[in-house]
């Protein structure tokens, strides 16, 4: 791996008042390579969208530290802490609402230039207008229309531009194309690949859609009820799972494939209430492997092969025989 | 559900013992002297006596707050300087006419409203929806005080209705025939205000109901369009309904002084208005007290009424 | 028409006035199901998937819309029916599961007073029959304690319990065909598993034809045995699943499957991005309204357009006039 | 989705603007009509009218004329520049008591919308137990015992009572904006929250209130009327629209013109205020459900 560019160590957030607190995320540790795409994969309440938010500071971690090129960002605060944020930037689910209905596509992506004074007049307009012919929206013909005359892959493509104003280190891309078409979603994972190379960006691309995250990730991180279950290289990790709930998660996932063989192993029932989470290993109370001890002792994340760790007592991989298919 | 009630039970004795505050200390907000203000035209020093005996306005003013609350809370809001009449009898004669004023108003107003609304959302930008969009605007927009000005014009005096005066309204237990007679008119203002308003909103909030998928499903199943209107939409749609009937009955209660005031009838409005005329500050007093009270309990009542209607409000 | 067939769809045009002027959802639409086959019917937003699916129910709203052609369901017309011989229909014919199981339930009416409805209704069984069956549904759609959950309200089931309970709605009718639009859409990948196994199951268990409509080609392929394509309300492509998978001739289908990511790809494979957005149903182009978008576009496609024709294989048919050749093999 | 959501999803997508709705005709003559009173209203001192406290014991209870176009009433004063007159007191009560509650409830509205937690907590609740005493009553029970009553009083008094319905309506309204991604987004930029507050917030919550003040202007018109018939408005002669129609009720039958015109004039802006708030309304909530 790279030289780690941003650092999560055991990052909580927990929410609510008290007796009916929700632990949302739980001591979630990792890192992210400069240049790397890291996903982050799970189902709806695992909290892989509040721990984006929580690196963002947009939640108030309730524990942990995030690093970002050594500056510790859980510490700053007032201005300093605004200032910060510029160097990461966060791309949304919803294109639409992302973007202030009232104002102008060029506007918008002039925001954070304004916010800072960091350009204006001429140069200013140079600037928004190569951000903008960059993600695909030609400035002259579209620049002066108002956000809710766009399209939402257009107001996705706005959304990236604004976030690239800044030239952030870090993008945070959270569910960015599952309100997309098909065709479109592909338009905007191909245009995330291109600006990541030109910009040297590093990216944290936290989808629920198993395949959209492959495609895009050099690593992959899994995530259930607040806790991560696995990470590892993306195609080590989705070739050889060695958490049980990787590998039901991508046994449920549909190859748009007649011939494919269809799966019948189907995990049963659903996530449990992050109200009252199960002791030990959140993931025992559906694992068809789990044993006493995943009741009574959590499993820490441990490494199964170079870059690969798993959080689970009896990982799949070290079960097998070697040599075995994956 | 139990521990919603009773959260706001809470809240509503809470609120209950602010406003006695603030009913209470409205006198020492005003300018002047409060002994002054509280005798009005009946000042004597005899009442300045008793005056001063009763309240305590000497003691410090905690004191005087529990005092008087240490009365009410024993059925004693005080006599009034100027008729020497006790202010909880005054209230008391007077409360009964606003109540049957407000259940008449309020049966006949949703009698009307929800099948109107009904058949207006059933087919919106019909017609009929037209017609009764732009009627019940131009109602919104008639002061309760003009439109009684007008019905007084055309029917107690054009069709000569007989028109009750204070002095001859007969009470519903003595004679329910002639008290419905006098009590017809302010009712039927009344309810046209309710009318427009609660047409208004269920049509409204009917429409964006009948949009639902939930209604689309109803419909798959091969059921009546009847049977989707009561059984599917109306209830979904009447929580707007309720918080607006909650706030405008309170309204009623405590703005139907205009039509009693107008009418001859002797509410609790005809009496607060009658009572600010003689100055009669300790009546005054009651009134707001009791009408306070009426309109928190009132909208308690229609809170509790919408949990009921939809149980995903107590959850929150 | 034999005798085997239960759905027969002809030319059917579905079109909504709107303040923009006439906007066809739906455009001379033809196919037929046999009893007990599933079809899939796949599309992007604005294909008009959703809007076929209601109209072969005859579920559009009442005004506004403007349907032609014909939908005999068991021999019996649809378009142009009252509303009163639709209902007949519905529920005991045809039922249907929704998009959005967070949506599709009525919030303050207990789940099993509305799995009742049908029952009681139209079925004419009284409180306890009716009561008893609602269970047994709850039952068979796999929903645990459901006895208990007979008198629970939908905002305290999850999104997959409640998805359960539409389906639990539509088979109470015990349906001939039941029509699934986008079952699965909101739902997580595993719960999408058991919902989707579970469609599959009471589809064979009840001996029902289905109709899949999604945006997703993962869910229909292998989950039903025909397919239909559609794009700007029109049928471009339809044929038995693995032809129109394998041997599709529409550049519009390959493009669909192109653009999808897979599982099975390695990391950072490139994907076959198609330019443009979906079509503007009021503003189309004369010719084929995919032609904007393809690659393999000719004067003759922005002018013309082309109509189904047939394939080499039996019932695969396109609607090109530059059709793909066939590759060999699969296409991934 | 519903088949007509999913409709106007598909009209939304084809047309470029989906804000492309007219207000239509009756909305600019509404807006023409509320102009043309406001103007009066502003230029009566230098309008051609006659004095509208000068009596003239020869045409008392006269009919519309050329001379005195809406009549005159029992005291020979000419009606139409007292209604003209009158428009004044509403107008300003109107206006005043709106200026109080928005000038107040408004950025409380905003900023517990926006901040939420303890500012939040402790502004709603107070707002709260406000709203609760019943406004009329205490409007009523205020202006009674607090003499003399002077228009500023009553627009005071309120003014006040009007602050925890406006804070309401805006602090819905923006909780409704404040939880958009947008708001989001300019947060990670690094915007200040001032700026946050102005530039994203109040675009988008500026619609609803202007709306909620028209509807709120016709309600403080309505309720001075109803203070007048009380005799808690301006003391007569002062002429307000309110007082005429109270004078006008003794000699209703012998004099109909002095009653119909003030009402009429009442009425006709009302109904203009109403419309144009509730058209406001309408207008923008579509495009709202829409963000």
């Amino acid at each position: 791996m790279n030289e780690s560019l941003l650092s999560v160590r055991d990052l909580s957030v927990t929410f609510g008042p008290r007796g009916r607190r929700v632990s949302a995320v739980d001591g979630v540790s990792f890192d992210v390579g400069a240049g790397e795409t890291l996903g982050l994969v799970g189902e709806s309440g695992c909290g892989k969208t509040t721990t984006g938010r929580a690196l963002m500071r947009i939640v108030e971690p309730t524990a942990g530290t995030v690093t970002l090129e050594g500056v510790d960002l859980t510490a700053a605060s007032g201005r300093a802490l605004r200032e910060q944020r510029t160097a990461m930037q966060m791309i949304f689910q919803d294109p639409i609402s992302s973007l202030n209905p009232r104002r102008r596509a060029r506007d918008i992506v002039a925001e954070p230039l304004d916010c800072w004074k960091r350009a204006t007049g001429e140069e200013r307009r140079r600037i928004v207008e190569e951000l903008l012919a960059q993600v695909g929206i030609d400035p002259v013909a579209y620049g002066d229309r108002y956000a809710r005359q766009f399209s939402g892959g257009q107001c996705q493509r706005i959304s990236i531009a604004r976030a690239l104003a800044m030239r952030p280190k870090l993008l945070i891309c959270d569910e960015v194309v599952s309100a997309l078409d098909v065709s479109v979603q592909a338009q905007i994972l191909n245009l995330l690949e291109d600006l990541k190379a030109e910009y040297g960006l590093t990216l944290l691309f936290i989808a629920h859609d198993l395949a959209v995250v492959k495609n895009i990730s050099d690593r992959v991180a899994v995530m259930y009820l607040g806790r991560l279950c696995e990470i590892g290289p993306a195609d080590t990790l989705y070739d050889a799972p060695a958490h049980p709930y990787t590998k039901f998660l991508l046994g449920a996932a549909l190859e748009a494939d007649p011939e494919a063989p269809r799966r019948s192993e189907v995990l049963e029932g659903e996530p449990p209430s992050p109200l009252n989470p199960p002791s030990g290993c959140r993931f025992r109370t559906r694992c068809p492997f789990a044993t006493e001890r995943c009741a009574t002792e959590t499993p820490e994340l441990r490494e199964v092969a170079p870059g690969h760790q798993v959080a689970c007592h009896f990982p799949l991989t070290l079960a097998r025989p070697e040599g075995a298919p994956a | 559900m139990a521990r919603y009630l009773a959260r706001r039970l809470i809240t509503l004795v809470g609120i209950v013992i602010i406003i006695s505050i603030g009913a209470f200390y409205l006198i020492h907000l005003l300018p002047g002297d409060p002994a002054t203000v509280i005798l009005g035209t009946g000042d004597s020093p005899q009442n300045r006596a008793r005056l001063y005996a009763q309240l305590g306005l000497n003691r410090p003013v905690i004191e005087q707050y529990f005092v008087w609350m240490k009365n009410i809370l024993h059925g004693n809001l005080g006599t009034s300087f100027i008729s020497q009449v006790p202010v909880w009898t005054t209230i008391r004669a007077a409360l009964p006419i606003d109540l049957e004023m407000i259940v008449l108003s309020q049966i006949l107003s949703f009698a009307v409203a929800v099948p109107l609304a009904m058949s207006s959302a059933k087919r919106p930008d019909s017609w009929l929806d037209r017609f009764l969009g732009a009627f019940s605007f131009t109602m919104l927009s008639i002061p309760a005080f003009i439109l009684v000005v007008v019905l007084v014009l055309v029917v107690a005096i054009k069709w000569a209705v007989p028109h009750t005066g204070v002095s001859s309204y007969v009470p519903l237990s003595q004679d329910w025939v002639t008290n419905l007679e006098s009590m017809a008119l302010p009712s039927i203002v009344l309810a046209i205000g309710s009318v427009t308003v609660y047409y208004r909103v269920l049509r409204s909030d009917l429409i964006a109901t009948l949009q639902q998928e939930y209604i689309t499903l109803a419909r798959s199943k091969g059921i009546s369009q009847r049977r989707i209107l009561w059984r599917h939409a109306l209830r979904p749609s009447s929580v707007a309904l309720l918080g607006t009937a909650g706030v405008n009955i309170g309204g009623l209660l405590a703005g139907g002084f205009i039509v009693q005031y107008l009418l001859d009838i002797p509410g609790l409005g005809y009496t607060l208005v009658n009572s600010i005329g003689l100055s009669d500050y300790l009546v005054v007093q009651g009134i707001v007290l009791v009408v306070s009270i009426g309109v928190i309990v009132i909208n308690f009542v229609f809170d509790f009424l919408i949990t009921l209607v939809d149980p995903r409000i107590a959850r929150e | 028409m034999s005798d085997e067939t239960l759905l027969r769809v002809r030319e059917v045009t579905t079109a909504f006035d709107t303040p923009q002027g006439r906007l066809t959802a739906v455009d001379g639409v033809s196919f037929d199901l046999a009893a007990h086959e599933s079809l899939g019917v796949v599309g992007e937003s604005g294909s008009g998937k959703t809007v076929l699916s209601r109209t072969i129910m005859g579920l559009q709203p009442r005004r506004g819309v403007a349907v032609t052609g014909s939908v005999r369901l068991n021999g019996a017309e649809v378009v142009g029916a009252s509303e009163g011989a639709k209902r007949e229909l519905w529920g005991r014919q045809v039922a249907m599961v929704f998009q959005d199981p967070m949506t599709s339930l009525n919030p303050v009416v207990k789940v099993g007073k509305q799995i009742d409805e049908v029952l009681r209704v139209r079925l004419g069984m009284n409180r306890a029959a009716a009561r008893a069956r609602a269970i047994e549904l709850l039952e068979m759609v796999g929903i645990p304690a459901a006895d208990s959950r007979y008198g629970a309200y939908p905002h305290s089931l999850s999104g997959g319990m409640r998805q359960r309970v539409v389906i639990a709605i539509a088979l109470a009718g015990s349906p001939q065909l039941l029509l699934a639009d986008e079952p699965t859409t909101g739902l997580d990948v595993t719960i999408q598993a058991q919902i989707l196994n579970l469609l599959d199951e009471v589809q064979g268990r009840l001996g029902m034809s289905m109709i899949l409509v999604t945006h997703d080609l993962g869910v229909v392929a292998t989950r039903t045995s025909r397919l239909v394509v559609m794009y700007a309300g029109r049928v471009v492509e339809t044929g038995t699943t693995r032809d129109v998978f394998a041997r599709h001739r529409m550049p519009y289908t390959r493009a669909l499957l192109e653009s999808s990511p897979k599982v099975s790809n390695p990391s950072h494979t490139r994907l076959a991005a198609i330019p443009g957005r979906p079509p503007n149903l009021l503003d189309l182009p004369t010719g084929c309204a995919f032609a904007p978008r393809c690659a393999y576009a000719t004067d003759r496609c922005r002018t013309e357009r082309p109509v189904l024709e047939p394939a080499d294989e039996p019932g695969h048919l396109f609607a090109c006039f530059n059709p793909l050749p066939v590759r060999v093999g699969s296409p991934s | 989705m519903s088949s007509s959501l999913e409709l106007s999803e598909l009209v939304e997508e084809a047309t470029e603007t989906p804000d492309g709705r007219r207000l239509g005709v009756l909305f600019w003559v509404c807006v023409g009509w509320l102009a043309l009173n406001l103007l009066a209203a502003l230029l009566a001192n230098v309008l051609p009218l006659p004095n509208p406290l000068t009596q003239n014991y020869n045409v008392i209870n006269a009919g519309p004329s050329l001379h005195h176009l809406f009549g005159t009433d029992d005291l020979g004063r000419d009606i139409f520049s007292r209604v003209v007159f009158g428009s004044r007191v509403s107008i300003e009560a109107g206006l005043g008591s709106m200026v109080i509650g928005f000038g107040v409830g408004a950025p409380l509205g905003m900023l517990a919308a926006y901040r939420r937690g303890r500012l939040d907590q402790v502004l709603t609740v107070v707002m709260y137990v406000v709203l609760a005493f019943p406004a009329i009553i205490a409007t009523i029970a205020i202006l009674s015992f607090w003499t003399p009553r002077t228009l500023l009083k009553i627009v005071i008094v309120i003014g006040v009572a009007a602050i925890p319905l406006v804070y309401r309506v805006i602090r819905t309204a923006t909780l409704a904006v404040a939880t958009q991604d947008f708001v989001v987004a300019a947060k990670v930029q690094g915007a200040s929250d001032t700026r946050i507050l102005v530039r994203e917030l109040l675009p988008n919550v500026a619609p609803i209130a202007v709306s909620f003040l028209l509807i709120g202007v016709a309600t403080v018109v309505t309720l001075e009327g109803s203070l007048a018939f009380l005799g808690l408005s301006v003391a007569p002669p002062t002429p307000s629209w309110g007082n005429m129609i109270n004078e006008s009720r003794t000699i209703l039958q012998l004099n109909p013109w002095l009653a119909l015109f003030p009402a009429a004039a009442m009425c006709l802006f009302l109904l203009a205020l109403n419309f144009i708030g509730d058209r406001l309304r309408t207008h923008f909530d579509v495009s709202e459900g829409k963000l």
